[in-house]
């Protein structure tokens, strides 16, 4: 399960949709809007995804994680629009047989994100407002 | 020939669209069409250098040749450091 | 929060109670009966504990979190009684400014869990049960 | 003198209680508690090798003096392989 919303993120449907008979464990990640940010107070963000290059890139990196680890199912959701401090931006959850293989794959799924998915946020500070992007892909 | 252009975050804001389409010479690059697309918006050039772009939603370099029709994409740079995302 | 619960476990309200206005990431980790162990078809799993030393010894781990990395808040419930295939057993969550010290710990967390804490599981198999412990912890 | 001992999974199967009220002479060592129930138990035998002991509530090696009140529990063993638990 791979998407973009702007609904609020629920951890609860992605551990059922990834869950299966010969998951022994579950991991989860979620991205939280934090307070502060590099020393700046943040108001809120703005997030904004290019959908229908995002999704194949979640799609690519859970192709990535299958070819690394036994994991049984990869959800990846990222929420766009106004999030407010506390709000969930992203949310992955990984199950597998066993916990090694989940949790390094819940790892790797944030780090690539991060690297190969468009999506940006722009921190809206007390004082100010900047367009953010994290990584930088090696084209291929 | 034409080709659509996505418009995202910073680089949406300056050109002030987030879709344009764009008549280009037959056989053109994707660096073709960056310039072009800098000198109708000159506030893009303080971005181009950390830019990327993807062609038909894929990461494209430069030297890419273009076709009728493709989709392409400036997707806007890393500003303000390493850990630059909340999480 | 540490706890030792008879009912379902769900992972929202651990989230929720982790969560700070410092946090920008959460990571959780659910231990779920498989359907196969050691290649025997489970039936159903019976969890026991030994609250009043399996609580402190959670709360010890927690301990052990705080002094490796920078966290904001660690929570650990597991579930006893009787566990169908699909029920979690154990829940974790970890918050942190970052999402590595988050990730780490809530990893951390459940290795560390299987060693020091006391709590036992009977596996009831198709054609048998036997009880099952894991980890020897070093006597101190 | 008087320990408790609170007995779990394998170890609560055999003794066919959860808890137990132990009398020892004064001074015993938790080695001598164990050998006091194995004799009471033979079945707990079995498990010995494998078992380990807390003492209010923490882990204890078996020449740890007990005192009078002290909680026991014994923590019955792995069995089964390396990877025990499900996840």
């Amino acid at each position: 399960m791979f998407g973009i919303t702007d609904q609020p993120l629920l951890l609860e449907p992605l551990v059922t949709t990834v869950k299966r008979s010969s998951s022994g464990a579950v991991a989860t990640f979620l991205g939280v809007v934090r307070e502060q940010t590099r020393g700046r107070q943040v108001r809120h963000l703005e997030y904004e995804a290019y959908p229908e290059m995002a999704i194949p890139k979640m799609r690519e990196i859970a192709d990535e994680i299958r070819r690394k680890w036994e994991v049984d199912e990869i959800a990846i959701v990222h929420r766009i629009g106004r999030l407010q401090i506390g709000e969930a931006s992203v949310a992955i959850a990984v199950s597998a047989p066993h916990r090694r293989e989940a949790l390094a794959a819940c790892a790797y799924a944030i780090d690539r994100l991060k690297e190969i998915v468009p999506i940006w946020k722009k921190e809206v500070w007390t004082d100010g407002e900047e367009w953010v992007r994290p990584g930088i892909p090696q084209p291929r | 020939m034409k080709v659509r252009v996505r418009c995202f975050a910073a680089v949406r804001e300056i050109v002030g669209v987030s879709e344009l389409v764009v008549e280009l010479p037959e056989g053109s690059t994707l660096d073709q069409l960056i310039h072009q697309l800098q000198s109708q918006f000159p506030k893009l050039q303080a971005l181009t250098g950390s830019l990327l772009f993807s062609v038909n939603r894929e990461y494209a370099f430069a030297d890419t040749k273009l076709a009728a029709g493709d989709e392409v994409a400036f997707i806007p740079p890393v500003s303000g450091g390493t850990d630059v995302w909340n999480y």
